[in-house]
């Protein structure tokens, strides 16, 4: 596991580098190739340090789906709030919630929380363990929330 | 067009920057001030699109990068100079 | 919107909030610079003025009160004669600057044309700030890193070297902090990388030694940020960085020694390759790496010292 | 073909700057700091989103699309993160949320009251 998270650091690294470079001659590929070792050194050592590297990006199949699927919630959800800021009087009922978070890792807890904040609407305030406290806005998105689809969603690329 | 564009994100830019300057709590005044940064970051790559040019991307890409690490700094040293001392802001 | 800015500032009396707003000024006037069409001081005035003086600023603030004291003495209006006639003066002397544009202007009449014209093929890079700093003006840039060295060199006088007296544990400041956490931790070898690949391609876009310095100064100073000084300072030894500040200045000056033990003046680059051409690029890029070094050496320090003043008082109530 | 692809750049930046407009009026119009962040988060996600793909879809040259797309990457790692942040330390310099009103008016004067800046003591 643990090199698979170095070689996946390796590869973002280098992808990282070819596309925001785009010069493919000798000299720069060279400068890319020492780059890449500078960033994987320090990385190492900050690893001893403290803590593993964990590859932002996830490697599931069902992760376009995911990410298509969250489009469409950000969308509805920002019609949602639209809707709140341009009436006369604002039909908000901010309400704090607390909901329940299945995930097992870290990562994936971060991916859901950062979900639920990307979302207009709900923002997430808090982590204690798997209860994440979210501030809601209106009551479509508490209730949006509260169904848990995005927690089962979340949930199924862990696995 | 772009025009229209850009006259939109500058609006919005200076409906931030007041509530940057009036903001009754310090967490509005940061929050106005990412809202800042994020369309700062929007103005220049579509200044970049106007221009056709490379390089205010990369610029883009750094602003965005920095704006995080600021709010981060400042969220830091906010927290931290509050909580020793023992005052809350609100 | 900079002098609503400015005058904002001025009127403040919230240390914090004035220097968010000096943050927007930054980010302004990068905007202003960015529709000047000068890529390059846009872009280190965003990674400068934006961030790192912020970052600073903030690492002072955390040492001194947050507040303004309130001295409401009668202001004399001495000062305000003196700014007004220097203003006008000024003003006066823009009278008699050509328009901007204008293509009679001296700016364009004296070096300029031969930049511009000239650098293409005596230098072989598309970027003509990055030839104009780095070549023909190389003697003044390597002032500018020696000037950055000894204000890094003054500020760890100043503050004290702080990295030979032991640390006793500090708390972490926000490493309870998950999002935070994983998401720099994530992100830092991307800034790093980044700010590589800034460094590299100074020659072909807007970039080079100081950005690149800033940009992966501030990737460490996130992470310092985020885990705390003490791991920070494992990751990167405040020994080393004081290496680093006079390597950076070594290579630069270096670059030029060797020009000159190969048969030419200092930093005249044309001597380091056979080709005049490559040994210009060559000798561009080895001065670019000397001022980035140097940038990020002095900026992780000037940093370290700040924190590492600002955490003591709260370890003792602690 | 060409012409549809321009069209449909300007709905979506269109879409992107009325969007922009709608968080920061927001801004202003919402009672206190946590419901102002939904506002601002408006502005962030969808807005963003639109303008860079608005963006995209007129870049001369895959270089640039690919460039906008990791601007597009950076906010969307890095803006719900600032947030998210925000309402933490918010929450944790003792800010206290309104909840359970639909009336933003009469619990939004009461709570600037307390929420303006105290006179300072050191």
């Amino acid at each position: 596991m643990k090199n698979l998270n170095l070689l996946w650091l390796v590869v973002l690294l280098a992808v990282f580098w070819i596309i925001n470079s785009g010069h493919f001659d000798f000299l720069l590929l060279s400068f890319g190739l020492i780059s890449v070792i500078i960033v994987i050194v320090i990385n190492q050592i900050m690893t001893r340090v403290n803590e593993e590297y964990q590859p932002p990006v996830i490697l599931s199949l069902r992760l376009p789906f995911y990410i298509s699927w969250l489009g469409k919630e950000i969308v509805k959800s920002n019609i949602d709030v639209i809707r709140c800021v341009w009436q006369r009087k604002p039909a908000i009922e901010p309400r704090v919630i607390k909901v329940k978070a299945s995930q097992e890792t870290d990562l994936f807890r971060v991916l859901y929380a950062n979900s639920i904040t990307m979302t207009p609407g709900t923002v997430t305030m808090e982590i204690e363990g798997d209860e994440f406290t979210v501030h809601a806005l209106t009551r479509t998105s508490r209730e949006g929330l509260e169904s848990g689809e995005m927690d089962r969603k979340v949930r199924s690329l862990e696995k | 067009m772009y025009l229209a564009i850009t006259a939109a994100i500058l609006v919005v830019m200076i409906l931030a920057l007041a509530r940057a300057m009036l903001g009754p709590t310090i967490y509005d005044r940061i929050l106005a001030i990412n809202t800042f940064g994020t369309k700062t970051v929007l103005l220049i790559s579509v200044m970049g699109m106007v221009a056709g040019r490379f390089d205010f991307i990369d610029i883009a890409l750094v602003y965005a990068l920095i704006n995080f690490i600021s709010i981060v700094a400042v969220l830091r040293f906010f927290e931290y100079s509050d909580q020793a001392k023992g005052e809350q802001e609100s | 919107m900079l002098a609503a800015t400015a005058l904002s500032v001025v009127f403040m009396r919230d240390l914090f909030t004035i220097v968010m707003l000096f943050g927007i000024y930054s980010l302004l006037s990068a905007g202003f610079f960015v529709d000047m069409d000068a890529v390059d001081v846009a872009l280190t005035e965003a990674a400068v003025g934006a961030g790192v003086t912020t970052m600073l600023m903030l690492g002072t603030l955390a040492l001194t009160s947050r507040k303004e004291k309130a001295h409401r003495k009668p202001a004399s209006m001495l000062p305000l004669a003196v700014v007004t006639i220097t203003g006008l003066v000024l003003i006066y002397g823009t009278l008699d600057m050509p328009y901007l544009g204008d293509p009679e202007a001296p700016v364009h009449q004296h070096v300029a044309p031969r930049y511009i014209e000239q650098s293409y093929d005596e230098i072989g890079l598309p970027n003509i700030v990055t030839s104009v700093l780095a070549s023909y003006r190389g003697f003044d840039t390597l002032g500018e890193v020696v000037v950055i060295f000894t204000a890094g060199l003054g500020v760890l006088t100043l503050l004290g070297l702080s990295g030979d007296s032991p640390h006793r544990a500090r708390p972490a400041a926000m490493a309870h902090h998950l999002v935070l956490r994983v998401i720099t931790r994530a992100l830092i070898p991307l800034i790093l990388i980044y700010a590589l690949y800034i460094q590299f391609h100074g020659d072909y876009g807007p970039g080079g030694g100081f950005q690149a310095g800033v940009i992966f100064g501030a990737a460490i100073i996130l992470y310092t940020l985020i885990f705390g000084l003490t791991k920070a300072e494992r990751v990167i030894a405040p020994l080393f960085l004081r290496y680093m500040m006079g390597a950076g200045v070594l290579i630069f000056a270096g670059t030029g020694v060797l020009a000159l033990l190969l048969g030419g003046n200092f930093l005249d680059y044309d001597y380091l390759a056979h080709d005049p051409l490559h040994g210009q690029h060559y000798g561009i890029l080895a001065v670019e790496f000397g001022v980035g070094v140097t940038v990020t050496a002095v900026i992780i320090s000037i940093f370290f010292n700040f924190t590492g003043r600002g955490d003591q008082p709260k370890e003792e109530e602690r | 073909m060409a012409e549809i692809l321009d069209i449909l750049s300007w709905i979506f930046l269109l879409i992107g700057g009325f969007l922009g407009i709608t968080g920061a009026v927001g801004l202003f119009r919402f009672p206190d700091f946590f419901t102002r962040l939904h506002a601002a988060s408006i502005t962030d996600t969808l807005c963003a989103g639109m303008i860079v793909l608005g963006l995209i879809l007129q870049a001369p040259d895959v270089m640039m699309v690919i460039k906008l797309l990791l601007i597009l990457l950076i906010l969307t790692y890095t803006s719900p993160t600032a947030a998210h942040a925000l309402a933490k330390s918010a929450i944790h310099g003792g800010l206290k949320p309104l909840s359970g009103s639909t009336e933003p008016e009469a619990p939004s004067g009461h709570e600037e009251s307390s929420q303006g800046e105290p006179p300072f003591t050191h």
